[in-house]
């Protein structure tokens, strides 16, 4: 039964990437239909799949075959593993199954909305071809019982995700943030491929189950340990967009809005996060890897919040807000909080792709991605997308009781327990989180709305219009009317059950269930206990955010013109974004394609130019002047001729006198 | 002993040489020829000086040489009606103005 | 194993297929297209036959024909393989069979082209299956001959450069290669070219080791593009018509791979070790430069080109680990990438017949235009860059470990080529594919079903390839033991 | 020393002479009367080494049928005569190195060689030639007559020519 | 005697055409007829006398054996395909054609006698006669080219044997004899002796002119360019296969000391290096053919530098492989240069040869990759067991360097080739062959191949003979 389901879940979005690739051309509308035929099989299989295991007995369950032999005999002289083998299979544990279990129900919600917000494209067969694709990645990088295999499709999502945000390929910058954002994650990968292979010739063995901190300490060496954590972890920050890989993210909002609630919120992102908590053997024998590991979450936290207040295009806030909280997620890992960590990721996907799925909605509605923009439209008039942005950005603040403030809270915990300057660090981004929440929440409420917006707004403004392409053919207003009943639901729907999702996801880990998600995780001994320090702080930071947030925002308008004109070196920074692209556009176009100049130019001339050009000339050459000997002239060729007799002759002479002083 | 067999072949090694000389140095095909003839005489001089001091039948290096002389014959025969033939269509027997082959 | 004569049969298939052809005349285009057709098909048939009756269990040569040939100097015409020949005969019925499939376009002198190709092949068949020196030899220079003509009659840009340049350099490894067997021969144990004798009769003295293996390497290494013999590939694969493209990215470059294996490490184990390390070294610079090169082309075959070159770096390295896992690598990639390449090319070839241009600049917007051609080159590119799936990736993860546990850095850093390789194909695929239609090419169309067929079945190869990559892995490895003397 | 050496000294010295100035005169019709006072010291050379048939031979052919041939060659053409050729001094130069070395050279070698050694003494009578002549040379025999055949159609073929053709 | 068969039957016909030679104009329409008589009856006696037991003939001064047969089957086989060559009346011969096959037939003569002497004079006197009838021959288009061509050409050659003659009469003085078979016997122990050495260079100098090699190659290219195209080919095949077969025979017989062995190397060195590097600079087909004949001589040098029985066979069999694919190279080029009008084609006038004439373009594809070394053809396999044989005795620098040669070689082949194939013709009229042509371009097309892919039965046949030599 185990096995079927699982099959299910893995097999049902690739069932429908094949179909909706082979659907004739006539067919091409049922695309959608069979994406979302594919990703609620797929929810409702994990669905089953966790009622079947609620009582965690029989996990961890493994369903493996073996893949590829690699080696007979110890790879390495240290070595005494006789059999190298790579399988891959099926991991069935707690962790797993509610990853599982998140990704494909949010996976579910974005087809759904999908289905409203790309109803006019006309590549959308591509596209929910893609996204099933994408959804079978995951699920496969989720199940998958082996580093090797997560690697295998920690890779395709990365490709789906190249292909998602490249989904608009028209535009130069599409292209561009697809190819920044597979490259960038390459970046990390290499470290993770390199640290995945040394694991396996020196461990012999990549699956989970055998990842055990207790059994690595004995095997190795600390500074072992440390370089394959630390090699393993550059693809956790490639992935979950950690300092300084976190450029690509983003960029990578030039994709479908929906792609990046999926995508570059709730999952692929947080797929960092999850192989952290997924490894937690590997990265937590080693103390040093685990104290890099929250140096770098608290670095990218802090930038990730500080970047997200100075944002103006609303996807941007919430992708910046999305490394600032991977970020947290990171930081409880190196703080030593897995679970807290895992929580944290569970709620964040909600409330997170609720966000990005509202920020698509107005997106969709208004052709633009400026937050005052959307306001002069008149954003704050869409209530019900009003009212779940309000409610996802309380979560983000967390604020209780919603979902964010128990994981958060978690998280602050345990770093207070850990270091007092990384409490610190966390208090401080949080601050910086409500102040950017609320920034962008008073900027919609409070701006006027602009009159005849819709006639002079017909095509959003190049910088900020990414989603717009869709719908180069409609009116704002002729969208609006055109949405039928269907459409209307696909939007309410995810909409909706997101934000009783954000609402509730957070309780799980409460007293109130018995700490139910907490337990399921990490056992029987985690509980949450609310320390009320924590979480007066927290009060006090919110509503200082909140208060900054309003001083400066009540009147949106004078606000814009004011940063419009101020300078000062902390805006500099921040709008150059901590000079992390430059320090990237310098390593590619400066150093690496100068590089790869100077080696094409001496490709061409050293190599083609001397060993092949040269050559040839100089055989020429001789050739020229073997023609040249060949003078015309009678006494020419017999004085040469008998020069070289003469020659020989002296020749024979004396090598005739040492043979017969050899034979005498 | 000034009559040895080494003095006879230095004498003819001296003849060849000369001879060499001339095919090398001269313009006129004709005097080109008639060191091609001193080339040959120098041999017809080996045969007949090893024919009598090294060979037991003594016929046979004179022998050899008279089918040297004879070839000889044909060949200053083929030559001088090569080098008139030359002259005919150049109008010069110079050697070097027979240089138009080449490359 | 004896009886039906299989091997000879492969190879008489297109050898048939040339006489038919020769025997046509002219005019009849169509019937040639298909007597080609029909011999390429047969080899892949015959070649799927002996891949599944193949004991892959057993490490010896199976299939083992013999017939005395020259006696006087102990040339027989031998032919036995194991599962590394097995598995690049396969290699090279698909790829003519794919390449025919593409050729279908070809309209200029259709007779000498499909003679020409016939011929190339049945050199390439040849080589991989004869045991005999004197005939690898032989086999080998008949492939170079036909590709020259392929070139220099139906092939593009600076062409007549390119194929002397790839001729000649082609020999020249050849003649290095020459010198060795001849070297071989010469030796008083050996006295005949037949490489189960020379293997079993002959022990070469170390520095003999020393001095042969590196003038076989050096001379298999120019064919397999071994930096810094590579200038001739990239030309040569630019200037060569679509389907000798294939051809030899595919295939003839592996021919220097399979001969470093099959001839120098299998014969000269000894000195393999001695200058693995070298190997290494010029593996790497293949696979780094190569790839930082291939960022700097503007043309996409010159891309293909240099890729090529990285990618016949990993061959070099797998080979260099001397491991069976290397070796698996290597014998793994030399297919994968044979499949692969062969598939860039025939993609890019379909791109300049439609557009007349393969320069970046004038191409973009193709995925809207044409889908499916798109479709495929991306597919092709990504199998380039490691993506796991592919058969690629599984080459280059059995490469990688074998590299790292012998030469960590040199394992490490060749990893890097990842990042490059994506670099590249990536940009290239962006300019080319995506942005807005360029106004170069407005009316090219996309591919129809019959050129849809080959390039589907490369993929279909590449995704096997990489999702079981047992079955292959299943084939080779008993034989790759072998190769250093284990049992 | 006896008289037959002192003769024979002069005799390679005029011998030695004649070929000297056969290759050197700038005239070529004086080349050709020096040739034939070298071969005459040829032929008498060929005295001393006791074959006096090969000495009439010399006389007969070389003196009496080549040399005549070549200066009625000479005389054909009669501005050949005449002309005196301008030598090049570097084409002299290298002609004379390569000589003297070829010179040295064979002296040292011929010098350093042991001989098959026979005795002076035998039978060299023409008899014995005629014998050899139909013995064992009889195929070069018949052989060298089809060449002077040969050399002779050829050269009137040469010479010839244009009335042919024509 | 049955087995001087060959050389009688010659005379015979040689004595015909002279009688012919006296005769009226009109009988030298008959000329072309007799030679073809002449030829192929040669050819069949050759064959037929192969079977001969090996003998001496003529008081020993006249060897018949299965070596001499062979090459005289070789020379049957170039005249016939020669006298084919001749049907037309090349350039320059009108009006002489009785002579020209008259000299063709004495050259062959000469040629065969060389395969078979025994003797210093007849080996002489053999040389001689061939000899002459080439210069001759080569100066029969009587132009002031043809005439400057004939000059040099016997000026070198009269030269050359002024050597040969040098060097005869040091190996009778040494050996006190004049029969090869006795100065075999004592070569051992004249090799220390420094004038033995000399004797044999000076004598290999003279075959080396008729080989065209180094250092004596001069005359090859100027003669080559102007002699008629027949007598180019005549050249190019039989005098060369006749050349192989003395040189053979010499090295069998004196035997090759380890100086020798170095000269013959350097002068191998220097033939295959500066006959390539200049064919690649030529434009002139014939000029470029005579340039790759001097490196094939060096390569044919490198077998025979071996010094054993396997290097002899294998330059008797590359001599005839050499052979067919030059009698190859000259059929297209001849029929490229009638088709021109011109006696002497640039490597222009092949422009489009595939186009005009594909049976002719593959005949020339053909010839030129086996004279590059290219398997399955004759000249491949030739190379292989040359080089094999130097290999043999450790010469393995020659051996890579011959084939980096042929590597080189192939730049100017495939140049012709490729003018062949690519270029478009500036005159697309097809060039239509004769049948005896095309049967002849049929025979050499499956003689190369066949040499090149069945070799066993020429390689046994060749070994065998060279086993017969001392």
């Amino acid at each position: 039964m185990d096995l079927a389901l699982l099959w299910t879940i893995q097999a049902a979005p690739l069932l429908a990437f094949l179909v909706i690739q082979l659907l004739p051309g006539g067919l091409k509308k049922a695309a959608p239909l069979v994406a979302v035929g594919g990703a609620l099989a797929a929810a409702l299989s994990s669905l089953r799949l966790l009622w079947l295991h609620l009582d965690g007995g029989s996990l961890p369950a493994v369903f493996a075959v073996n893949w590829l032999d690699v080696a007979d005999a110890p790879l390495w002289a240290h070595t005494q593993i006789p059999h190298y083998s790579l399988s891959v299979g099926f991991l069935v544990d707690p962790l797993n199954l509610l990853m599982i279990t998140l990704v494909t129900v949010i996976a579910l919600f974005v087809h759904v909305f999908s289905a409203y917000y790309m109803a006019d494209d006309a590549s959308r067969a591509r596209y929910f071809g893609f996204l099933s694709f994408f959804a079978f990645s995951m699920t496969g990088l989720v199940l998958s019982s082996n580093l090797l295999q997560t690697f295998l499709f920690w890779e395709l999502v990365g490709l789906t995700s190249y292909l998602l945000i490249g989904f608009w390929y028209e535009k130069k910058s599409a292209g561009d943030a697809a190819r920044k954002a597979f490259v960038l994650n390459r970046l990390g990968d290499l470290g993770f491929y390199l640290g995945t292979i040394l694991l396996f010739i020196l461990f012999g063995s990549l699956d989970f189950v055998d990842l055990r901190a207790d059994v690595l300490r004995q095997a190795f060496a600390p500074a072992v340990l440390t370089t394959l954590g630390l090699l393993v972890f550059t693809g956790v920050m490639g992935k979950s967009a950690q300092f300084p890989f976190h450029a690509w993210l983003p960029d990578a909002m030039e994709g479908p809005t929906p792609v990046s609630a999926l995508i570059h919120s709730a999952t692929m992102v947080a797929a960092g996060v999850f192989l952290l908590a997924r490894g937690w053997g590997l990265f937590s024998a080693s103390v040093t890897t685990l104290q890099v590991i929250l140096v770098i979450g608290s670095l990218t936290a802090f930038v990730g919040a500080s970047l997200a207040t100075v944002q103006r295009d609303i996807k941007k806030i919430m992708a910046y807000s999305t490394v600032s909280q991977l970020g947290f997620m990171v930081m409880a890992m190196g703080a030593g909080a897995p679970v807290a960590g895992m929580f944290h990721l569970s709620t964040h996907a909600c409330f997170k792709s609720l966000l990005f799925l509202t920020a698509g909605a107005f997106i969709h509605h208004f052709h633009t991605n400026d937050i005052w923009e959307i306001a002069r439209g008149g954003g704050k008039k869409d209530k019900l997308a009003m009212a779940v942005l309000t409610l996802g950005l309380l979560s983000l603040c967390a604020v209780p009781p919603f979902s964010g403030f128990f994981s958060k809270d978690m998280i602050l915990e345990a770093l207070k327990e850990h270091s007092l300057f990384f409490y610190g660090v966390g208090l401080f981004v949080s601050f910086l989180t409500n102040y950017y929440s609320f920034r962008m929440l008073f900027v919609l409420l409070f701006s006027k709305e602009a009159a005849g917006r819709a006639a002079a707004k017909p095509h959003a403004p190049a910088a900020h219009g990414h989603d717009a392409h869709a719908h180069v053919a409609h009116g704002a207003s002729d969208a609006a009317h055109a949405e039928t009943g269907l459409l209307k639901f696909c939007r309410a729907l995810p909409l909706v059950s997101l934000a009783l999702l954000s609402l509730y996801v957070g309780a799980l880990g409460t007293p109130l269930f018995h700490n139910a998600l907490l337990h399921w995780l990490g056992g029987a001994e985690i509980e949450s206990h609310l320390d009320l320090s924590i979480v007066a702080v927290t009060m006090t930071l919110f509503a200082a955010g909140v208060a900054l947030a309003w001083f400066q925002f009540r009147d949106p308008e004078a606000a814009e013109k004011r940063l419009e004109s101020s300078a000062n070196p902390v805006k500099l920074l921040l709008d150059r974004k901590f000079f992390v692209d430059d320090a990237y556009v310098f390593l590619v176009k400066g150093v690496g394609l100068r590089l790869a100049a100077l080696l094409n130019w001496i490709d061409k001339k050293a190599f083609n130019g001397i060993l092949v050009d040269r050559t040839s000339y100089a055989i020429l050459g001789l050739g020229k002047l073997g023609s040249k000997l060949q003078s015309g002239q009678l006494q020419d060729y017999l004085s040469l001729a008998m020069a070289v007799g003469v020659l020989i002759l002296f020749f024979v002479i004396n090598s005739g006198g040492v043979h017969l002083a050899v034979g005498g | 002993m000034s009559q040895s067999l080494e003095s006879y072949l230095f004498l003819s090694a001296a003849l060849f040489s000369i001879g060499v000389y001339g095919l090398l140095a001269r313009r006129n095909l004709v005097a080109i020829l008639i060191s091609l003839e001193l080339i040959l005489n120098s041999a017809s001089i080996n045969f007949l000086a090893f024919n009598k001091f090294c060979l037991a039948d003594k016929a046979v290096g004179q022998v050899f040489a008279v089918f040297v002389i004879a070839l000889a014959a044909a060949e200053v025969c083929i030559g001088l009606s090569l080098i008139l033939l030359l002259y005919r269509k150049r109008g010069s027997i110079n050697v070097d103005e027979a240089g138009e082959l080449k490359g | 194993m004896s009886g039906f004569p299989i091997l000879t049969s492969i190879l008489l298939c297109p050898v048939v297929g040339l006489g038919l052809i020769l025997l046509t005349p002219r005019r009849q285009e169509t019937l040639i297209k298909w007597i080609s057709l029909v011999a390429a098909a047969a080899t892949v048939a015959l070649t799927g036959w002996l891949c599944f009756h193949f004991n892959a269990a057993d490490p010896s040569f199976q299939w083992v024909e013999n017939v005395e040939w020259v006696k006087a100097y102990g040339i027989n015409y031998s032919n036995a393989v194991d599962g590394l020949n097995v598995t690049m005969l396969l290699l090279t019925a698909i790829v003519i069979f794919c390449g025919i499939l593409v050729s279908w376009s070809v309209t200029y002198r259709v007779k000498d082209f499909f003679a020409n190709m016939l011929f190339l092949v049945s050199g390439v068949f040849g080589v991989f299956m004869t045991t005999n020196l004197f005939f690898f030899f032989l086999f080998y220079e008949v492939a170079v001959i036909p590709m020259y003509l392929l070139i220099v009659i139906w092939g593009s840009t600076n062409k007549q450069y390119a194929a002397m340049k790839l001729t000649l350099y082609l020999l020249f490894g050849s003649a290095l290669m020459f010198a060795g067997f001849l070297f071989m021969y010469s030796l008083p144990e050996a006295r005949t070219f037949d490489l189960l004798a020379i293997k079993q009769n002959v022990h070469f003295t170390l520095q003999q080791q020393n001095v042969l293996f590196l003038g076989l390497f050096l001379g298999f290494g120019v064919l397999a593009a071994c930096f810094p013999f590579h200038v001739w590939s990239p030309d040569g694969h630019v200037a060569a018509p679509t389907a000798a493209s294939m051809l030899h990215a595919g295939v003839l470059m592996k021919l220097g791979g399979f001969g470093i294996l099959r001839v120098g490490v299998y014969l000269l184990p000894d000195g393999a070790r001695t200058w693995a390390p070298l190997i290494a070294g010029l593996a790497l610079c293949n696979i780094v430069y190569g790839a930082m090169v291939a960022t700097q082309q503007r043309d996409l075959k010159y891309i293909i080109g240099f890729s090529s070159v990285s990618h016949m770096g990993i061959v070099l390295l797998g080979i260099a680990t001397l491991s069976p896992t290397g070796f698996n690598g290597a014998v793994f990639q030399m297919f994968s990438h044979g499949v692969m390449t062969a598939l860039f090319f025939a993609c890019v070839g379909f791109i300049y017949d439609g557009c007349h241009t393969r320069m970046l600049d004038e191409l973009g917007g193709l995925s809207k235009q044409a889908p499916k051609i798109s479709a495929f080159f991306i597919i092709a590119g990504l199998c380039g860059l490691g993506l796991p799936g592919m058969g690629s990736f599984v080459a280059e993860l059995l490469v990688t470990i074998a590299a790292v546990s012998r030469y960590p850095v040199i394992g490490a850093v060749s990893v890097v080529a990842l990042l490059v390789t994506a670099y590249y194909v990536l940009t290239a695929v962006q300019k080319a594919f995506y942005g807005p239609v360029n106004h170069h090419h407005h009316d090219f169309k996309d591919i129809g079903a019959l050129q849809f067929i080959p390039r589907a079945i490369l993929v279909g190869v590449l995704i096997y390839l990489g999702l079981f990559p047992q079955v292959f892995i299943g084939l080779i490895s008993a034989s790759t033991r072998a190769l250093l003397g284990g049992g | 020393m006896s008289l037959a050496d002192l003769v024979f000294i002069g005799i390679a010295a005029v011998t030695i002479l004649g070929a000297l100035m056969a290759v050197s005169f700038k005239n070529v019709f004086y080349n050709a009367l020096s040739l034939i006072l070298c071969l005459f010291g040829v032929a008498c050379l060929f005295i001393y080494l006791n074959s006096e048939f090969l000495a009439i031979m010399e006389v007969i052919i070389y003196i009496g049928a080549i040399a005549v041939a070549i200066i009625f060659a000479i005389m054909l053409s009669r501005p050949m005569a005449r002309e005196t050729e301008k030598l090049e001094a570097a084409k002299i130069s290298r002609s004379f190195v390569i000589a003297a070395f070829l010179f040295a050279g064979l002296c040292l070698t011929l010098h350093r060689t042991v001989w098959h050694a026979a005795s002076p003494e035998g039978d060299y009578s023409m008899r014995m030639i005629g014998k050899a002549l139909l013995g064992w040379g009889i195929l070069p025999f018949e052989a060298v007559s089809l060449v002077l055949l040969v050399a002779i159609i050829g050269a009137l073929l040469l010479a010839a020519g244009k009335e042919r053709s024509s | 005697m049955t087995a001087f068969l060959p050389e009688t039957l010659l005379l015979t016909c040689g004595i015909l055409f002279l009688c012919l030679a006296l005769g009226r104009e009109s009988a030298s329409r008959a000329a072309w007829g007799l030679g073809l008589a002449t030829a192929g009856s040669l050819l069949a006696a050759c064959v037929w006398s192969l079977g001969a037991p090996p003998e001496t003939l003529f008081f020993s001064t006249y060897r018949i054996d299965l070596f001499s047969q062979g090459f005289k089957t070789a020379l049957a086989g170039a005249l016939l395909v020669v006298v084919i060559f001749s049907r037309e009346e090349a350039s320059g011969t009108t009006g002489k054609r009785i002579e020209y096959f008259l000299f063709l037939i004495t050259a062959t003569l000469g040629m065969m006698m060389m395969t078979s002497a025994a003797d210093l004079l007849t080996l002489y006197i053999s040389l001689e006669l061939s000899s002459y009838s080439l210069y001759l021959l080569a100066s029969l288009k009587a132009d002031r080219r043809g005439a400057e061509a004939g000059a040099k050409y016997l000026l070198f050659g009269a030269a050359t044997s002024g050597l040969m003659l040098w060097g005869f009469s040091l190996l009778a003085g040494l050996s006190g004899t004049t029969s090869l078979a006795l100065i075999a016997q004592q070569a051992p122990v004249l090799a220390a002796q420094p004038s033995f050495a000399l004797a044999v260079v000076l004598v290999s100098f003279a075959f080396l002119f008729k080989l065209s090699g180094f250092p004596m190659h001069f005359w090859a290219p100027d003669v080559y360019e102007c002699a008629p195209t027949p007598v180019t080919a005549f050249i190019a095949t039989a005098s060369k296969a006749a050349a192989v077969a003395i040189l053979i025979r010499l090295f069998s017989w004196t035997g090759l000391t380890p100086a020798l062995v170095w000269v013959v190397g350097i002068l191998a060195f220097v033939s295959m290096t500066l006959g390539n590097c200049a064919a690649l600079v030529q434009r002139d087909v014939k000029r470029l053919l005579a340039y790759s004949s001097i490196a094939q001589a060096g390569y044919l040098l490198v077998g025979l530098l071996a010094g054993s029985a396997d290097g002899y066979a294998s330059a008797f069999f590359y001599a005839i492989a050499y052979l067919l694919m030059n009698a190859a190279a000259f059929l297209v080029t001849m029929e490229v240069g009638r088709a021109a009008r011109l006696d002497n084609p640039q490597v222009s006038h092949f422009d489009g040869l595939a186009e005009r004439s594909p049976f002719l373009a593959l005949i020339l594809l053909l010839s030129l990759l086996s004279l590059a070394g290219i398997p399955p053809l004759a000249g491949f396999t030739g190379k292989w067991i040359l080089f094999s044989a130097a290999m043999d005795k450790g010469h393995w620098f020659l051996v890579l360097w011959g084939v980096l040669n042929s590597v080189v070689s192939l730049f100017y082949y495939l140049t012709l080739v490729k003018h062949a194939y690519l270029e478009k013709p500036v005159d697309p009229s097809p060039i239509a062959l004769p049948a005896r042509l095309k049967l002849l371009g049929l025979l050499l097309f499956f003689a190369l191949v066949g040499m090149g892919v069945f070799p066993d039965f020429l390689i046994r046949f060749t070994q065998q003979a060279a086993g017969g030599l001392r």
